[in-house]
């Protein structure tokens, strides 16, 4: 790893002064970067701090309206991802660029392809390549696999072999273990300090300010689009780092208080779900949830969490077992039944289940309620009940809205999940299932929203809480069940709980093997 | 962080003068029908000069709206003619429209039509001797229920085993022809005439309530866009329609049944669409030549997309092409224009109005509402979009 | 062994007896009829292509019916009005090629990219629905062609000529087994004789080359193919003016192949049947092919039983059903394979829907 | 007539008979010849035709009736020219008659027996305006001259409906001509298959099966063994039955590959068109209908057609106008038959090396006996009903 002062005076990469506006934000202020060659440089800041809009214009995707960008001294203008990529800037994205129904060759190949003549591929030689490739850095892939087969952490590998494959020079990695099990995160550290011996410079974004300090040579933090502080590992600590980035002193864990746990509410019994090709995704679980305690599901994403929750709340048929929800049996009963029943739910997928986002705010306030008096006589429904009805929530739970009557697109994303959270919270509830609730949420709103959910418990309610998110996980729970390959495979203590060890269940299930390579999908 | 909050345009827009929002709303149309017309005019001339060898006559393109207009409004049985003909494009339209809400391209409209005239011919033709009102009303709701059972296959089709209904109602036009055929050779066909005809309806023709030819199906339309309207807006069954059309997971995660409200929707539809035809045949023809076929179908989807699907815009796009419908007679007659150009006028006139945007920025026009849209966007032709 | 008693017994039977029967009429004129056939699938085959390429790369057209009949218009009319320039023509001995007739073709494809180059401004740049921008364009192509023909065919010119069938060797056809094959697809003019390399050319294309790679991307992952480097929007601008280029052979078979003249309306649905096909043949160009020869096999099925109905007891029953029946199978066919069989093929997963660039994350 | 049965036309002379000014001379046999004489000088006279569904440019029956109508508007001087009016659907055929009426139109065609009631209807209730329609008997009216829509027909047309004249032909005879020249065809093949065929349109057009009809009894009554194959494109009123080449021409290939006839007769409109094709394609021979098709379609297109099965639309609907402007022309239903020039066999053209002089022998003979109402051309029971 390389010093202060590097073995090369020109930065790899410089950016001064990238200004990026968005309507009513400015994304990136005035931000000025160094890389170094083979320096592994760290981005931080909160969500929407404006990390990845600084590397979307690094990488062609964005245009910035001031600023400019050197490689090794020289000023470029980078026209798209293309030009970004024949100068030898590469991007694994925060969200997988991948196409699922392509092989990993055809993913791998996708804009640089190698071509046994003008128009047709090579795919023979491709895969030699790709094989090869993934020797130099410690895994071996199957180029024919369909990359939607994959597991996460295998389709991160084929994201970094994408750039690799391309020769990246400068590899850019934004947010790449947010979904990574701890261990998973400590193998692609190794691939990424190979890289940066071998003279490559990557730019790695983070929020988490552990890893950030594991890995990076140097930290560059930003707040609100701006520059607030440049360390080096060496002379920070978490407190410090965290400091700079929300710009104030915060206190990293919650409050959660004591759990009075009293009957069981929630009771599901060799439950078995299939996903949506008809596989099994849940194989099996048997878990219990009582009144007043907040019973979180940690897990790799993938694991058969969603189908989990889908099944519990309705949205999916289970093929086997049973739901009991205060001793009644709901198996198999309709989203509706179970929202009568006092079963609220927050979906992972805010865009796609939570809100319908061409309706008026108002309207989505009443999603789940609409039928029902004072929203609807009959099937009549009674607009001003709607609208007084809005104006309360959106006051009660700080929804910045300029008015009950702008489309729910108009909102920030913070913003929308209050919503969910205004229109499913805002009752007695028996049972909460919580999927993901801060997703992609910054501080504040994320804040807010544990509070919600730990008065609610403390109001009696079970809440059952899914979440990528270890540390989420490990902060709010009041038990732990550690999901892996479709089964609850321990369930811990979550005052106690070990990170590492449940990592490592999370990874591996428990058992004494390595994790499954992708080679045989 | 959030951001800090932005003016309100809800608010903004209520403020604005009432001349201002008329200008809002109506200058792209306006504008559009304007620009349309202009290109009329070129194909009309253009085609004179390099097609018909006739002597060029610079005016004729005058003559031809002259015409137009005149055989549309030119005297109050025009008018009155022309409402009729904008009848069953009201339905149509709402038929399409309704589909559109519900995130659903019921193109099979003209498929639907013909099968709702031959409920209503069939029932009419029994009850023909029948006290009147009992005979409508039967007739009728023959003419909604057989429409509603040609929407309802490609609905329940689609909710069942996700054949996309832009396929399966295209298919059911052509299956709509022949039981027409069938039907009107066979068993419905008055034995002593020479060609395929059924009875006359009799009794159960549609009253004429204004001038010579305005039957009662013109009000019947003006009410069904009305209760459309408030179907979609005011009740909880339109709110659950309008979502699956938006957001069909959401709709499911909030309890509602996408699929049962697919074969609702599209049996709703569908009966819209019988009603298109009811209203022909009662109304308009009486009874039923084996060459009962219609191009209302096909213009409703036209006067859906200019209505940017609402129910309330159906009545004045219907009015609109009914016009130029009825209009076109008089057109052939006075111009010699094929009544074709009809056609090319409503597709520009569309084409303009998905165009719009670019007509705002071109002409630098602002705080002008434009552009049509469906619920959402349209999903990919498949089979397997069944939510 | 002789089996006619046993052949005579299952007749006897009476559901077993028909099920022979109709396999026994369906085997004894299906070949004969193979060249028709493909006349048959030949446009259907090459629009479900266009619908292919557009779809692969994410844009909905259910334009190919107005671009289809725009281009049959084109071919005929360039024809009708430039054949006085070249005086009497002379037919050549490969397919009747002419002058005329190659700059009508030519003309007829131009049309239909063009009009496929509209369709995507609407729904690519202008990010249109792409259902209502294909609806926009089917009105307009009727609306337009038959004004046109109107004014035109009021002068009553004559066609400009057809490409002439290649008559295959019997020696080709006559061969057992694969011979009606063969007659099937080599009895035919030009444009249907190149269906087949056209068809095998494009599979190879959409899942061997690059370009196809892209395409499937683009219609996969628009904003993965993005980050790649690949400019989305060209991607569908060249896929759906490309396809263009099959609904103009398309509508130039109908109306400088098929036949010698134009007639409003004269696609007569194709283009959405084409549509079904694509559907059926799950987004591939060989599956669409199948499906085309299937749908047109039940037209020609239907055709066969209104001209030589199945003597015998099948026979009668058939002679008793309404004929209408016979004329409506192949789109109740269509339907109830594709709420039966392909119910749950999937299509690209951004088809239909408008690209932006530079879209939040 | 006032018969409630369809009368076929062969069984007698109309009662009506021809009253079609006797002083024109008969029309020639190829139409486009017609000279047109101006003496009867009316320069006032509006006169404008309503087609059915589809194109003028039928290159045959809507066409021809069409050019009937400028022919006898030239011939009674007017110099304004005919207008005419294409209607997009069944349900415009009175809202289009309406429109010539209002106005103010003086002599009304309209074409094609789906325009029947239409026609009777504006006739009944424009006592002053002259309306024509081809094709359409019988009509069936109320005694009050209202149409019957039970088809009791108990008016008289020809007193209850003085400004109506309904103008049709006796298709059977000409078949019958074309059978004639159709079995001698078959008989002078280089190999002579000893089938024949014809391909009508639909069997819901009753003047498509007559002729059919007429065709077969007359290659019968030259070789009593003959076999006559004949299939109909379809059995509705859909575009494949008149408006479909492509599909005409694809038709016809079946039917020749399954039945292998040496002539191919086509009573299919524009179907029929590629039908000839097919049969040219085919090296057979091709026989045109309704107007000499030799001389209409041209060349190439004409290569193998040996004759055309005529009714004289075109002298019909001059004759009729011609008469108008007299005052000659009669009510009620007047046939065209071969007694009054009605219908013939087209002129052989370049295929007269074909035929020996027997032929014409044949044909003359034939021509006499149906003169002399002697020879039956259509079966007596189910006469223009397909089988
Ligand atoms: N295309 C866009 N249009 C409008 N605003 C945008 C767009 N892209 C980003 N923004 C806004 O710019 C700001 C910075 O966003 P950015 O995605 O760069 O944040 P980030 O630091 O990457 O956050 P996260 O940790 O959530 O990924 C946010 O307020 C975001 O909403
Ligand atoms: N694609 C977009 N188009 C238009 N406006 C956008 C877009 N994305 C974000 N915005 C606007 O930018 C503002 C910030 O959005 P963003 O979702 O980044 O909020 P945020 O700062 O991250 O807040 P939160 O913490 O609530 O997520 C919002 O007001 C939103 O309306
Ligand atoms: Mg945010
Ligand atoms: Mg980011």
């Amino acid at each position: 790893m390389t010093d202060e002062t590097g073995p090369s005076l020109a930065p790899a990469l410089e950016m001064r002064g990238i200004t990026k506006r968005y309507p009513g934000v400015v994304a990136n202020d005035g931000i000025n970067l160094q890389v170094r060659p083979g320096e592994i440089h760290a981005l931080l800041g909160e969500n929407g701090a404006g990390k990845t809009t600084l590397m979307n214009v690094l990488y062609g995707l964005a245009t910035p309206d001031e600023g400019e960008i050197l490689l090794d001294g020289k000023v470029v203008t980078i026209s798209g991802p293309s030009d970004a990529i024949a100068r030898g800037i590469n991007m694994v994205h925060q969200h997988f660029m991948l196409v699922p129904v392509l092989t990993v060759a055809e993913n791998i190949l996708l804009g640089d392809e190698t071509m046994a003549n003008r128009i047709f591929l090579d795919r023979r030689e491709a895969h030699r390549r790709i094989i090869e490739l993934g020797r130099r850095f410690g895994f071996e892939i199957d180029p024919e696999a369909k990359v939607g087969s994959l597991s996460v952490g295998w389709q991160q590998r084929v994201e970094i072999l994408k750039a690799l494959y391309r020769n990246a020079r400068i590899l850019v990695l934004d947010e790449p273990t947010a979904v990574l099990t701890p261990q998973e995160t400590d193998e692609i550290f190794g691939v990424l300090r190979r890289l940066a011996a071998e003279g490559h410079s990557i730019v790695f974004i983070s929020h988490k300010l552990y890893e950030v300090l594991e890995i990076a040579d140097r930290i560059t933090v930003i707040r609100r689009g701006r520059v607030v502080g440049e360390r080096l590992p060496s002379a920070t600590d978490e407190d410090d780092l965290a400091a700079l980035m929300v710009g104030r002193e915060v206190q990293l864990t919650v409050d959660r208080g004591e759990s009075h746990p009293a009957g069981v509410v929630l009771e599901v019994a060799g439950l078995e779900v299939r996903d949506d090709r008809g596989q099994p995704a849940v194989r099996g679980v048997d878990l219990e949830v009582r009144a007043g305690e907040i019973f979180g599901i940690a897990g790799v994403a993938g694991n058969g969490q969603d189908e989990l929750v889908e099944a519990i709340v309705g949205l999916r048929k289970p093929a086997a077992g049973s739901v009991r929800l205060a001793g009644k049996d709901v198996t198999g009963h309709s989203p509706r039944m179970m929202n009568e029943d006092a079963v609220a739910y927050v979906p992972a997928d805010r865009h796609r289940f939570g809100l319908i986002l061409s309706f008026p705010l108002a309207d989505n306030l009443v999603l789940t309620s609409y039928y029902r008096s004072p929203y609807a006589r009959g099937i009549v429904r009674d607009p001003r009940a709607i609208q007084r009805d809005a104006v309360t929530s959106i006051e009660r739970y700080d929804i910045r809205t300029p008015s009950a009557t702008v489309r729910a697109s108009t909102l920030s994303g913070g913003n929308q999940q209050k919503a969910v959270v205004a229109r499913e919270f805002d009752r007695d509830l028996k049972l909460l299932v919580l999927d993901q609730p801060t997703r992609g949420l910054d501080v504040g709103s994320i804040e807010f929203i544990h509070h919600q959910v730990i008065a609610k418990r403390d109001a009696g309610t079970a809440v059952l809480l899914v979440s990528a998110e270890l540390d989420e996980v490990l902060e709010m729970s009041d038990r732990i069940g550690v999901m892996f390959e479709g089964r609850i495979v321990a369930v811990v203590d979550g005052r106690t709980a070990d990170k590492n060890a449940v990592g490592l269940l999370m990874a591996t299930g428990g058992e004494e093997r390595p994790p499954v390579p992708a080679a045989t999908a | 962080m959030s951001a800090p909050p932005s003016p309100a345009p809800a608010q903004a827009r209520s403020r604005r003068s009432l001349g201002a929002r008329a200008w809002a709303v109506l200058a792209v149309p306006a504008l559009v029908v304007i620009l349309s017309l202009l290109l009329g005019a070129v194909v009309i001339l253009g085609s004179e000069l390099i097609v018909t060898g006739r002597k060029f006559d610079p005016w004729l393109w005058f003559t031809a709206y002259a015409a137009l207009v005149q055989g549309a409004y030119g005297s109050t049985d025009a008018v009155i003619q022309t409402l009729v003909y904008s009848t069953p494009l009201v339905f149509g339209g709402l038929a399409v429209a309704f589909g559109f809400k519900a995130g659903l391209f019921n193109i099979g409209a003209q498929g639907q039509f013909l099968v709702g005239a031959l409920g209503a011919v069939i029932v009419g033709v029994a009850l023909a001797d029948a006290p009147a009102p009992i005979a409508i009303v039967a007739a009728t709701i023959a003419g909604i229920v057989a429409g509603g059972i040609w929407g309802f296959v490609p609905g329940f089709l689609k909710a069942v085993s996700g054949a996309h209904e832009v396929v399966s109602t295209i298919m059911l036009n052509y299956v709509a022809v022949q039981l027409l055929a069938a039907l009107v050779s066979g068993p419905l066909k008055v034995p002593k005439s020479p060609s395929p005809v059924t009875y006359d309806v009799g009794n159960a023709a549609f009253p004429i309530v204004i001038g010579a030819t305005g039957h009662i199906g013109i009000i019947l339309a003006i009410v069904a866009a009305g209760f459309v309207w408030w179907l979609l807006f005011r009740t909880t069954w339109g709110f659950e329609i309008r979502s699956v059309g938006a957001n069909p997971d959401a709709a499911r995660y909030a309890g509602m049944r996408p699929k049962l409200l697919i074969v609702a929707t599209m049996t709703f539809s569908g009966a819209l669409a019988g009603l298109a035809g009811t209203s022909v045949l009662l109304g308009v023809s009486h009874s039923m030549t084996s060459s009962f076929g219609t191009t209302v179908g096909f213009d409703s989807i036209a006067v859906a997309l200019l209505a940017r699907s609402n129910p309330l815009g159906v009545l004045p796009a219907a009015v609109l092409f009914g016009s130029m419908r009825a209009g076109a007679g008089l057109m052939q007659i006075n111009a010699g224009i094929p009544v074709e150009l009809v056609d090319v006028l409503q597709a520009t006139i569309l084409l303009f109005l998905v165009a719009s945007p670019v007509l705002r920025r071109l002409l630098r026009l602002r705080n002008v509402e434009a552009g049509i849209t469906t619920a959402a966007p349209s999903p990919g032709l498949g089979a397997g979009t069944a939510p | 062994m002789d089996l006619t008693p046993i052949i005579n017994g299952l007749y006897g039977i009476p559901v077993v007896g028909l099920v022979f029967q109709l396999a026994g009429y369906l085997v004894s004129v299906i070949p004969q009829n193979g060249p028709n056939i493909m006349q048959q699938a030949t446009p259907l085959a090459l629009g479900a292509i266009c619908g292919v390429l557009c779809e692969r790369s994410g844009v909905v057209n259910i334009a190919i019916e107005g671009t289809m009949l725009a281009a049959a218009f084109t071919a005929w009319v360039v024809g009708v009005a430039i054949q006085p320039m070249f005086g009497t023509p002379n037919p050549s001995d490969i397919f009747g090629i002419t002058l005329p007739l190659l700059i009508a073709l030519a003309a007829a494809v131009l049309v239909a990219m063009a009009i496929s180059a509209l369709h995507a401004w609407l729904s690519i740049s202008l990010r249109a629905d792409q259902i209502i921008s294909g609806t926009i364009i089917n009105i307009a192509a009727a609306g337009l062609t038959g004004y046109l023909n109107q004014l035109i065919s009021q002068n009553s010119p004559a066609g400009a000529g057809e490409f002439a069938r290649f008559v295959p060797p019997a020696a080709l056809t006559n061969l057992p087994v694969i011979g009606w094959v063969l007659a099937l697809l080599l009895n035919q003019g030009p444009i249907s004789i190149s269906v087949i390399v056209l068809v095998v050319g494009t599979q190879v294309w959409l899942f061997r080359s690059r370009w196809g790679l892209r395409t499937r991307a683009v219609g996969e992952h628009p904003r993965a193919a993005e980050t790649v480097g690949i400019d989305v929007i060209r991607t569908r601008y060249r896929n759906v003016i490309l396809g263009g280029v099959f609904a103009g052979l398309a509508g130039a078979f109908l109306s400088i192949e098929a036949t010698n003249s134009f007639q409003q309306n004269m696609t007569a649905g194709r283009g959405f049947i084409a549509l079904a096909a694509m559907i059926m043949g799950r987004w591939t160009p060989i599956g669409s092919f199948g499906a085309a020869l299937l749908f047109a096999t039940f037209l020609q099925i239907g055709t066969l039983i209104n001209i030589a109905p199945p003597s015998g007891q099948l026979g009668s029953i058939m002679a008793g059903v309404p004929p209408q029946l016979f004329d409506a199978l192949p789109y109740i066919l269509t339907i109830v394979i594709l709420a039966g069989v392909v119910g749950r093929s999937t299509p690209p997963a951004a088809d239909g829907q408008p690209y932006e660039r530079e879209a939040a994350t | 007539s006032g018969s409630p049965t369809p009368v076929p036309p062969t069984v007698a002379p109309s009662v009506s008979a021809p009253s079609v000014a006797p002083s024109t001379p008969p029309a020639s046999v190829a139409p486009s010849s017609t000279p047109a004489p101006s003496f009867a000088q009316k320069p006032g006279l509006k006169i404008g035709v309503v087609t059915d569904i589809g194109t003028l440019d039928d290159k045959g029956y809507n066409e021809f009736s069409f050019k009937g109508a400028q022919d006898g508007a030239t011939a009674i001087g007017v110099t304004d020219p005919v207008p005419s009016i294409v209607p997009k659907d069944a349900s415009e055929y009175a809202a289009d008659i309406q429109q010539f009426v209002s106005q103010k139109f003086d002599v009304i065609v309209t074409v094609g027996f789906n325009l029947t009631t239409p026609t009777v209807d504006a006739a009944h209730k424009n006592p002053n305006i002259k309306f024509i329609g081809v094709d359409q008997s019988p009509e069936c009216i109320l005694p009050t001259g209202a149409p019957d829509p039970n088809f009791a027909c108990k008016g008289v047309p020809a007193t209850a409906l003085p400004n109506y004249t309904s103008l049709y032909f006796a298709e059977d005879q000409a078949g019958y001509l074309a059978g004639i020249v159709a079995a001698y065809a078959d008989k002078g093949a280089a190999t002579p298959t000893g089938v024949i065929g014809a391909i009508g349109g639909t069997t819901l057009c009753a003047p498509c099966v007559r002729y059919i009809q007429g065709y077969t009894l007359g290659a019968q009554s030259v070789n009593p063994s003959i076999t006559v194959k004949s299939a109909y494109v379809t059995h509705d009123f859909s575009n494949a039955a008149f408006n479909d080449p492509a599909g005409g021409k694809a038709f016809a290939q079946t039917f020749i590959q399954a039945n292998k006839p040496d002539v191919l007769f086509q009573v299919a409109g524009k179907t029929g068109n590629g039908v000839l094709e097919a049969a040219c394609a085919a090296n057979i021979y091709g026989i045109g209908v309704d107007v000499d098709q030799w001389a209409s379609l041209g060349a190439p297109a004409n290569a193998c057609i040996i004759t055309s099965a005529e009714k004289h639309v075109e002298s019909a609907v001059a004759q009729a106008i011609e008469g108008i402007a007299a005052g000659t022309l009669t009510a009620g239903d007047v046939l065209f038959n071969a007694k009054n020039d009605g219908i013939s066999a087209a002129d052989f053209h370049d295929k007269a090396s074909l035929f020996g002089p027997e032929v014409t022998t044949a044909l003359n003979t034939a021509m006499a006996a149906m003169q002399a109402g002697t020879l039956v051309t259509c079966p007596a029971t189910g006469c223009g009903v397909a089988p």
